[in-house]
């Protein structure tokens, strides 16, 4: 019999290890798939893994665009990985994302012409002001009257998703659109536009903004006593009480601090690669931070990496559809699979496989 | 080479299993294979979605090698002028929307037409003088449609009502049904439907009434229920377009397009319908597409009262495309 | 006459260490045999295996003869096999008749099932509702439970792992009375404790375990506890040592202070009321469920009260948090080692950060000094004799005992005004247990007034100088030590108010009388 | 603006309907967690069930083979999940979503073949003389099987995990997978038990919108209704009846704002969209700032392993 045994201590090999060998087997299995929905498997997963870092026709847009996808990502999940530490659940990082971009997109569209040079700094503000405040409400119900934070902060992205369907018809339509829904196009104004930073790159001050929050979360979480508080009230809610951590306060703060950055990742979208808020301007980046965060181990710099793998297998997947016609759903499962792997290989850092007898005697 | 197939892209927002808008748009592509065979290549992306995510689905469609590219949603407008104005020699053709550019074509269909017809048959049908209305967004597209069908089932029918549900989706078959189910049990007896699956005609035919296939023929679905169906056709407009990009005579167009040529189609009327019934919407059906008869002609008044069409004025592209007012009659605000 | 269970030669080893090595034992019908050792010893694994709860690598295991070798505890229990656990294998949220159900194979309804407890647990003294919810329940009577869950399933071995170290003195005597019964109905027990007093007067036959190995047997009743207790470590533990001390100014009086009950079966604190004076050891005594937790979170700060009720040096400090109070110099360590005085993950560095990083200033301006904080976690580890392998090990990969002794520790550096402890040897072995008195004595000796809560008289009588009762959240006058009988002692842990000459009236005290002498 | 014209029979009956989804893969998933397990692959498994029922369904003709095969194929594709957190010990909650985006994909794959077939005819149970009864005829006897069965279904868990042995070895599993381990009982087979009771039930709940509700098969045909599952169990503290009256209530208030739609009530139509989400909002605070625990079992979420 098969029966796993615990480690003495977490084993750095296998930290690295692990990704890698998942990936290897992420490729077995969904070869088998490719090929049973009859595409070359080979060229599918060279496609898929490859093609977005190296192939000469498309690697020198896809490798920033990496980035450029990643960047929402890494900068939902790192917010949200406070919280999950601290046990803290907020599963509506997606309204947080929507509530943000409509923030800073009202006040650039308030504006508008305006050409001044804090509006764009002003809007990062407003956008982050958002999230935050739309994540405050799972936070001040929980501290108030201890409301289940999942479910409200799951419920409010479909109220969100109303009001984003309410601007982009109603209150910040365009009104040179000819009656089209949409607002203006926020990134073709030099006062609202998210600069591209490198002509052609498609890089933004979002993917700064991602990286700075990495390098922030992990100082945050290693050095300061807020980061602290947060690892203790997650690994034991009791011995944080002890040790005189304030649980309300943490709710607050880790509710608040996702929100924000949620909130900043929706205003660095509409002001950039979207452009426009519109009716489907959110496309599920709230939610699959979530996964990011926890692929990443809810470490700053694991979802740094999980947040690129990720973006890696979408930006391959559509070549795949591209270059393959390789179905959409295919691709999906493929993630899923990959998922799979990493999530299930993950017990070898810390355990050991063993061939066990059964019973001594 | 000269020799190498035109490599034509297509973007959906979407899946192509959606049964509704993108999956006729993917038909359109079949057929353009079909028509082509090796001349052309297609390819396309599934469920793009609007936002972030399209500017750089079309740039690698345009690196891989696309010569011509048909962005299928309203929502990719700003995308397609974008990436056109980085790929001046590929040609993008937009849906829905109204940015021209040297390489960028708009097209659209004036689905209203046959919202005018249908709107015909369903005043003469109706037996509550309730028709019930599922509704997506208010957005032009949508308000356009219920302006026409209103028009022509008052005109035939003075004491009919529209009620007009807005279920904020374009695609929700549990949704759908539910509102076809909340609109029936109001007293509607016929159902007309602006958002894409099939569940409302599903719904209609288990209750009994009748209903309007939307996008496509939706016959399988309500045998006894479906009266007609406004089918989106792109095929011929795709088609003429990729010949337009082989034989060099490509240039930028906007096109508006309805029963004419045939890119909005009317399913087979249904034999449930009185003989004469059948013979008016025929008729209509024909007048229109000759261009005899314009939907929306005057008088038609505003739903404050104020003139918007004098007797006889014939409604101007302009004010169509950007329609967000209700004509006089209907209840209800449009959701601003 | 057979063996009820024969034990040869069992090894089981986990990675790292053989918790048993070489293990063989017996114990016979109508026997009650101990097993001693101190903390890690093996003596849990050794049960387990009899349990079917692990696997042994090697050895065999005979009852009555046959080979015997549960693959799981259900096919333990249909041999006759019953365990008490030294963890607790409970179900919060469940009601005890239902908890008790889960522990039987094939119990009967609920409702009959709920007769049967009442009956027993009168039988033989240890009362319990069937229908509480074991989460409200107190440790002693959650004990109970486990205790009761065996005692119906009539078997013949039944296997006690450490029972009384959450149970009054008063409890372990019912206790004990309901194992000679069950004795005399010849059962076997198989009884684990580090308390040589109670082994010497329970059982029969003892085995004695070190690092895994069985060093030794012993006939209790003619060992002395010195001896066991050498067998047990390997060295003689030394007794006390106490400095003849006078006592210093008030420094922590606390005036009716009371609390309210968070849930329907928590214990209020009522009117409570005492004065502690520098170098001080102040003993509170009481009965488990009777408040000591809330006396305890009250004073540490986790549970705020009226600011006046509270009043150190001259500060009220009832309203305030721990950190604050930690700050003027009011330090303290509850009961729960892991998840509540430390958390388990956490590496020794991180656990020291938890209770120092103000008071010690591990941190400015809220970034933490790492450094620092690893320093004073190595200090705790050498001055404290904490066996572990340094700073980085986390603290549930430390023995109980080696965990208390760093919890007190980290209190103790941070020279604490006053310390308060809640069971500060709960569980912990001999040699453990005797040095973090010898702790807190010393820490007394320099002027810090101390409290202790404890169950343990024995612990009390050696260490305080003066006692107090707990007894349903109210708390008894203050009486020195030296002044108090046994009996008087139970009159006042029962709530009695015995007559006394020398209540202390607070906060003119007087010289508490002579230091007390070493056992 | 006519509200005579809503009928509160009509109303009511139509909710149930509507609800019946949500309710199925709801009462699934409280089982799963108050096994301690955390599935937030329901949207994924739903979908599975979905077209697997489907499938089914229009091959061989028969509903009831529909919903088998829709409870086997959540069940399978919940097998993955409890594989993956039960023996591999991986996040739930990561594996959870996961699990949905697998299952999205998975779905569209295998339903490729059934775009634009139509559905089979499922009709009333026949109840006779029962359907006529006024109001509560229309009500309660006028339904397809399926409603009835997860009002069944219902009642069973209620009553299993309250009143028989399994029942209340879940709940302790649930509640401390140590002490239950340390007493005997398999932890992690009892889990995949449940675990696979929850997906067979997400499974029948998506077969129910392609079978009955809908009735057709088109991909992500779903539409988020696994995430509302979720937030039931959440909302009915974990009680199964609650449960029942949650899907209700927002089926209701779905059911309901379309119903005010159609009778031209001037609300705006964003406030009625919003109004299901935001009500249950409400009524979760109010719930919640009552007294009483939320009812979580304690061990929910964490992983279990067995070091003997
Ligand atoms: N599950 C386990 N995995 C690894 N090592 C273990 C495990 N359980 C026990 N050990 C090791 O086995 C040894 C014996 O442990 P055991 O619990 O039997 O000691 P004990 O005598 O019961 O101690 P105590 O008096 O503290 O209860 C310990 O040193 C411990 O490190
Ligand atoms: N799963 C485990 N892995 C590694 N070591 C373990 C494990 N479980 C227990 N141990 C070790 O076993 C030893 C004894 O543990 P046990 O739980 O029996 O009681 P204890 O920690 O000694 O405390 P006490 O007897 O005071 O309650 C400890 O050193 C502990 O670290
Ligand atoms: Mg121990
Ligand atoms: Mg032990």
């Amino acid at each position: 019999m098969i029966r796993l045994e615990q480690r003495a201590a977490p084993a750095q090999i296998w930290t690295f290890a692990t990704p890698i060998v998942a990936v290897l087997l992420t490729m077995i299995a969904g070869g088998l798939m490719f090929a049973a929905l009859g595409t070359p498997p080979v060229q599918a997963l060279k496609t898929i893994f490859y093609d977005p870092l190296f192939h000469p026709q498309f690697a020198s847009y896809s490798r920033p665009q990496l980035l450029v996808k990643a960047g929402p990502l890494i900068l939902i999940a790192i917010g949200l990985s406070l919280g999950f530490r601290a046990g803290i659940w907020n599963i509506g990082a997606e309204g947080q994302y929507i509530i943000g971009a409509l923030f800073g997109a009202g006040l650039g569209l308030a504006a508008f012409p305006s050409e001044s040079t804090i509006l764009f700094p002003a809007m990062v503000a407003a956008g982050a002001l958002g999230g935050w405040l739309w994540a405050m409400i799972p936070a001040l119900l929980r501290v108030t009257f201890r409301t289940n934070e999942i479910l409200v902060s799951l419920l409010l992205v479909y109220v969100a998703e109303q009001i984003l369907a309410r601007a982009a018809v109603g209150f910040l339509r365009n009104p040179d659109g000819g009656g089209f829904p949409g607002s203006r196009n926020l990134a073709q104004h030099s006062g609202t536009q998210n600069l591209e930073l490198f002509a052609n790159s498609g890089l933004h001050w979002g993917g700064v903004a991602a990286i700075a929050a990495v390098i922030f979360a992990y100082i945050v979480m290693t050095r300061h006593l807020m980061g602290f508080q947060i690892r203790v009230a997650g690994e034991s809610p009791r011995a944080a009480l002890f040790a005189g951590f304030a649980p309300k306060r943490l709710v607050i703060f880790c509710l608040g601090f996702s929100g924000a950055l949620a909130g900043l990742a929706g205003l660095f979208e509409v002001t950039g690669p979207a452009g426009q808020i519109s009716i489907d301007f959110n496309s599920g980046y709230g939610f699959t931070a979530i996964i990011v965060a926890f692929l990443g181990r809810l470490n700053p710099f694991g979802i740094l990496m999980a947040g690129l793998l990720m973006a890696l297998t979408y930006i391959g997947g559509e070549l795949a559809q591209l270059t393959l016609s390789l179905p959409g759903a295919a691709i999906q499962a493929f993630q899923g699979m990959l998922l799979f792997f990493l999530l299930g290989l993950d017990v070898l850092t810390n355990y050991r496989i063993r061939l066990a007898r059964r019973r001594g005697a | 080479a000269q020799d190498d197939p035109l490599k034509v892209g297509f973007v959906y927002v979407g899946p192509i299993g959606d049964f509704g808008w993108s999956y006729e748009h993917n038909e359109g592509r079949l057929a353009v294979e079909e028509h082509f065979g090796d001349t052309v290549e297609t390819i396309y992306q599934e469920s793009v979605p609007e936002g972030a995510d399209a500017e750089r689905v079309l740039t690698q469609m345009a690196l891989s090698g696309a010569d011509m590219i048909f962005t299928t949603s309203f929502g990719y407008m700003d995308a397609t002028v974008n990436v056109a104005g980085k790929f001046p020699d590929v040609k993008f053709e937009h849906a829905t929307g109204y940015k021209q550019a040297d390489n960028v074509s708009v097209y659209s269909a004036r689905f209203y037409e046959g919202r005018a017809i249908i709107g015909h048959i369903a005043g003469k049908m109706t037996k509550t003088n309730k028709v019930g209305y599922i509704a997506s967004y208010p957005i032009p597209e949508v308000i356009r449609g219920i302006n026409a069908a209103y028009l022509h089932a008052k005109k035939v029918n003075p004491e009919v009502e529209f009620n007009v549900v807005w279920v904020s989706t374009w695609f929700d078959p549990a949704k759908e049904a539910d509102a076809a189910t909340a609109l029936i049990e109001q007293g509607a007896d016929v159902i007309m439907q602006h958002t894409d699956s099939t569940a409302p005609m599903t719904i209609a035919e288990e209750k009994g009434i009748l209903a309007f296939g939307q996008a496509s023929d939706m016959i399988n679905f309500g045998p006894n229920a479906q009266m007609t169906a406004i089918i989106d056709n792109w095929a011929p407009y795709y088609i003429e377009r990729v010949q337009a990009a082989m034989d060099g005579t490509w240039e930028s167009t906007n096109t508006w397009d309805g029963i004419e040529p045939g890119m909005v189609e009317m399913a087979a009327f249904s034999d449930k319908l009185p003989e004469d019934l059948r013979a008016e919407a025929e008729a209509m059906k024909t007048a229109i597409a000759a261009g005899e008869y314009h939907p929306f002609t005057g008088p038609i008044n505003r739903q404050d009262g104020s003139a918007w069409l004098a007797e006889g004025e014939v409604a101007d592209d302009g004010t169509l495309a950007g329609m967000n007012f209700y004509i006089e009659g209907l209840t209800g605000e449009v959701p601003q | 006459m057979t063996a009820l269970l024969e034990i040869r030669n069992l090894r089981k080893a986990y990675p790292g260490v053989v918790a048993n090595d070489d293990v063989s034992l017996t114990v016979q019908p109508g026997e009650i045999h101990a097993l001693l050792g101190e903390n890690g010893a093996g003596k849990s694994t050794l049960v387990k295996a009899i349990y079917g709860l692990i696997a042994p690598d090697q050895g065999q295991m005979l009852w009555q003869g046959q080979l015997y070798a549960p693959r799981a505890p259900n096919m333990a229990r249909a041999t006759g096999v019953a365990m008490v656990f030294q963890h607790f294998s409970l179900f919060d949220a469940l009601n005890v008749a239902e908890n008790v159900a889960l522990g039987m194979d094939h119990p009967p309804r609920l409702r009959d099932l709920s007769t049967e407890i009442a009956r027993v647990s009168t039988d033989y003294g240890l009362p319990l509702d069937p229908n509480r919810r074991v989460g409200d329940l107190s440790a002693g009577e959650k004990q109970r439970v486990e205790i009761i869950r065996c005692l119906l399933q009539k078997p013949s071995l039944l296997i006690m792992d450490e029972p009384t170290s959450v149970l009054t003195p008063q409890e372990a005597e019912t206790l004990f009375a309901a194992l000679h019964t069950l004795k005399d109905q010849g059962k076997s027990i198989l009884y684990i404790s580090h308390k040589l007093k109670e082994i010497r007067a329970l059982c029969d036959q003892a085995t004695i375990l070190r690092h895994g190995k069985v060093v030794g047997t012993a006939d209790p009743q003619t060992a002395t506890a010195a001896d066991l207790a050498e067998l047990m470590v390997g060295t003689r533990p030394t007794a006390i040592a106490r400095q003849v001390r006078a006592m210093g100014d008030p420094i922590l009086t606390v005036q009716k202070l009371s609390l309210a009950p968070r849930s329907d079966n928590d214990t209020p604190l009522r009117d409570i009321s005492f004065v502690i004076r520098a170098g001080e050891i102040l003993g509170i005594g009481g009965v488990a469920g009777n408040g000591q937790d809330a006396l305890l979170a009250a004073l540490s700060g986790e549970r705020s009260s009226q600011g006046d009720s509270i009043d150190l040096t001259g500060t009220p400090i009832g309203a305030l948090g721990p950190t604050a109070r930690r700050a003027l110099g009011l330090l303290s360590a509850p009961e729960e080692r892991l998840g509540h005085a430390a958390a388990p993950a956490m590496t020794l560095t991180e656990n020291t950060a938890l209770t120092g990083w103000d008071r010690s200033s591990l941190a400015r301006g809220g970034w933490l000094n790492w450094g620092k904080a690893q320093q004073l976690a190595q200090d705790v580890i050498t001055r404290f004799d904490v066996r572990t392998p340094g700073p980085q090990a986390v603290a549930q990969s430390l023995s109980g005992g080696n965990l208390q002794k760093f919890v007190m520790g980290r209190e103790i550096l941070q020279d604490p005004k006053v310390l308060v402890v809640n069971q500060p040897t709960w569980g912990v072995d001999a040699a453990a247990a005797a040095a973090i008195r010898q702790a807190l004595t010393d820490l007394a000796d320099q002027g810090t007034a101390v409290i202790v809560i404890s169950q343990d008289l024995d612990e009390l009588t050696e260490i305080a100088d003066t006692f107090a009762a707990l007894n349903e959240g109210r708390l008894s006058p203050t009486h020195p030590m030296a002044d108090l009988t046994q009996e008087q002692i139970g009159l006042m842990l029962g709530g009695d108010t015995p007559i006394m000459c020398s209540e202390i009236s607070p906060p003119e005290a007087q010289n508490p009388g002579p230091a007390l002498a070493a056992p | 603006m006519d509200l005579s014209s809503i009928n509160l029979f009509v109303l009511i009956a139509s909710l149930m309907v509507s609800a019946t989804p949500i309710l199925l893969a709801g009462i699934g998933e409280l089982v799963v967690e108050k096994s301690g397990v955390l599935n937030l692959g329901v949207e994924g498994m739903m979908i599975t069930g979905a077209v697997c029922g489907f499938a089914i369904a229009v091959q061989t003709g028969s509903a009831g083979l529909g919903f088998i095969a829709a409870a086997l194929g959540g069940a399978a594709l919940s097998l993955i999940f409890g594989f993956l957190t039960q023996v591999l010990m991986s996040n739930q909650v990561a594996t959870g979503l996961a699990l949905t985006l697998f299952g999205l994909g998975l779905s569209a794959l295998l339903g490729q073949g059934f775009i634009g077939v139509k559905g089979i005819d499922v009709g009333p149970v026949p109840l006779g003389p029962l359907a006529d009864i006024p109001g509560l005829g229309i009500v309660l006897f006028r339904h397809d099987g399926m409603v009835y069965v997860s009002l069944l279904i219902v009642a069973g868990v209620w009553a299993g995990l309250r009143y028989t042995r399994a029942g209340l070895i879940l709940r302790a599993v649930g509640e401390s997978h140590n002490a239950a381990h340390a007493l005997g009982y398999p932890v992690i087979r009892i889990r995949l038990a449940a675990i696979a009771f929850g997906g067979a039930c997400a499974g029948l709940g998506g077969a129910y919108l392609s079978i009955v509700r809908v009735p057709q098969w088109t991909e992500g045909m779903t539409a988020g209704a696994g995430w509302i599952a979720l937030a039931l169990v959440v909302f009915a503290s974990w009680r199964p009846w609650r449960v029942l009256a949650g899907a209700y209530l927002f089926g209701g208030l779905t059911v309901l704002q379309l119903n005010l739609q159609a009778a031209g009530v001037k609300v705006p139509v964003e406030v009625l969209s919003m109004a299901p989400y935001l009500l249950t909002i409400v009524v979760l605070v109010l719930i919640s700032s009552g007294k009483g625990a939320s009812g979580a079992p304690a061990s929910l979420g964490t992983r279990f392993h067995d070091s003997g």
